[in-house]
């Protein structure tokens, strides 16, 4: 399936582009996705403990399932957060 | 009520949008560019939203506010781009028929702004930038962490901070 | 900053007198003129000041929460005169470094003024007139008290209502 | 001695008047001009619980001793007040 990954400040800064198309075994979860985009970039491994992900605009756990065309934000530190 | 915005945000204006005849009261919230930030001398403030998302965002989270408090109106705003010194990024008024409401409201709405919204900010200080609270940021700072911030030292000579590094070669925003 | 007027508030120009670079938050609250009151139709109101001395209670006020919050500046108007309805007639904005003092201490000089400061409200509803808080007006109310208020029949025939007489060859007040 | 007495609010609209000069005997306190009020309108027996007064723009207690000159103001129940 097809994913739209979006890419927001230090994470976007750092890949240099603002989003992309991944494409994904059919099933996969949002913590599958993590671990693909890890294997591609050091800052994904990096923020692990601190980037969240937000599905069609919400935010969603490691365990959301995936479906194709979703649009899948990756959220680094939001400028105030302190607990994530 | 709920928007991202690129210009300088009008606080009467949004006072005019949550204004009724039927609110006693009036609370608003501004987040403005401060000139100090944990010893480091601030130049600017550059914000960078996931707009349809952050939009969301603030409607769920006035959604709450009206849960818990009878309000008249609620309006967020957070402006993107560069932000000068002494400019509000963000705005928030809250209108109810009486005045602790709308104060608490307010004092709420923005409290969850800075824990959800998917707004990044980036801080350009006198020897560097740091994208505030990311990975680069050594202690996850916001607004209200200065009081018990570590002081770094940085390199005053000129590129990137010591505790910041930004690899050059790498875009900046254009937000 | 401190001051009573005749005209309406300006919350922009407000801002921009407690704004400053080293603050990073500004609060502020309007208190706005309701249509409605205990179910009273309320048509305006008017407000009677005693205006150096209130002025002098608006510094007091500031200067207490600047020894209970870390506050950057302070900024307390009220107006007199027939305030119509919608508009505001009492404005405060408290900046901080933080955002938690600026509310904290907004709602604190709100709260003290309200009890403190020598400012009459005249409400003129459909039907009457009453002095609020006073002799003549049954509960005290405030802007709070509507919640609990009990409601009473008033003349609406014209004139002014049971509850509340004003003697009609008394002056009125021309502020 | 010579006082400057001032009218608020639903004093000022029942006497008519924004304020007087009254004559009061040295010594007297806030309490003793109260009572002399008292005898002369009886919107001060009426307000005896409610009513606030203010020398020189500071709110004072009924034992305060009033001085030549004094402007004494009478402080009818504030717009937002519920304590006094």
């Amino acid at each position: 399936m097809k994913l739209r990954v979006l890419y927001f400040g230090i994470v976007r800064e750092r890949l240099g582009r603002r989003g992309e198309e991944i494409e994904c075994a059919a099933g996969a979860s949002v913590a599958d996705l993590m671990t693909l985009l890890a294997q591609r970039n050091d800052i994904f491994a990096l923020g692990a403990g601190t980037i969240r992900v937000a599905v069609n605009r919400e935010y969603v756990d490691g365990d959301h399932g995936l479906a194709d065309d979703d649009e899948v934000a990756i959220i680094p530190p939001v400028a105030g957060g302190r607990k994530r | 009520m709920f928007a991202i915005v690129e210009q300088p945000i009008s606080i009467q204006q949004l006072c005019e949008q949550v204004g009724s005849p039927a609110a006693g009261a009036i609370a608003t919230f501004l987040g403005t560019t401060r000139q100090s930030n944990r010893g480091r001398r601030v130049l600017k403030l550059e914000y960078e939203a996931y707009p349809e998302m952050a939009v969301s965002e603030f409607e769920k989270i006035a959604a709450l506010a009206r849960t818990r408090w009878d309000l008249t109106a609620v309006a967020i705003v957070h402006r993107v781009g560069v932000v000068p010194l002494g400019q509000a990024s963000v705005a928030i008024a809250v209108s109810a028929p009486h005045r602790r409401e709308a104060i608490e409201a307010c004092h709420f709405c923005i409290d969850s702004l800075k824990e959800v919204a998917p707004i990044w900010k980036k801080e350009h200080f006198e020897g560097g930038e740091v994208w505030i609270g990311s990975l680069a940021d050594c202690d996850h700072g916001d607004d209200d962490s200065a009081g018990r911030a570590h002081h770094h030292p940085h390199d005053h000579a000129g590129g990137h901070a010591a505790d910041a590094p930004v690899d050059p070669a790498q875009p900046r925003s254009r937000r």
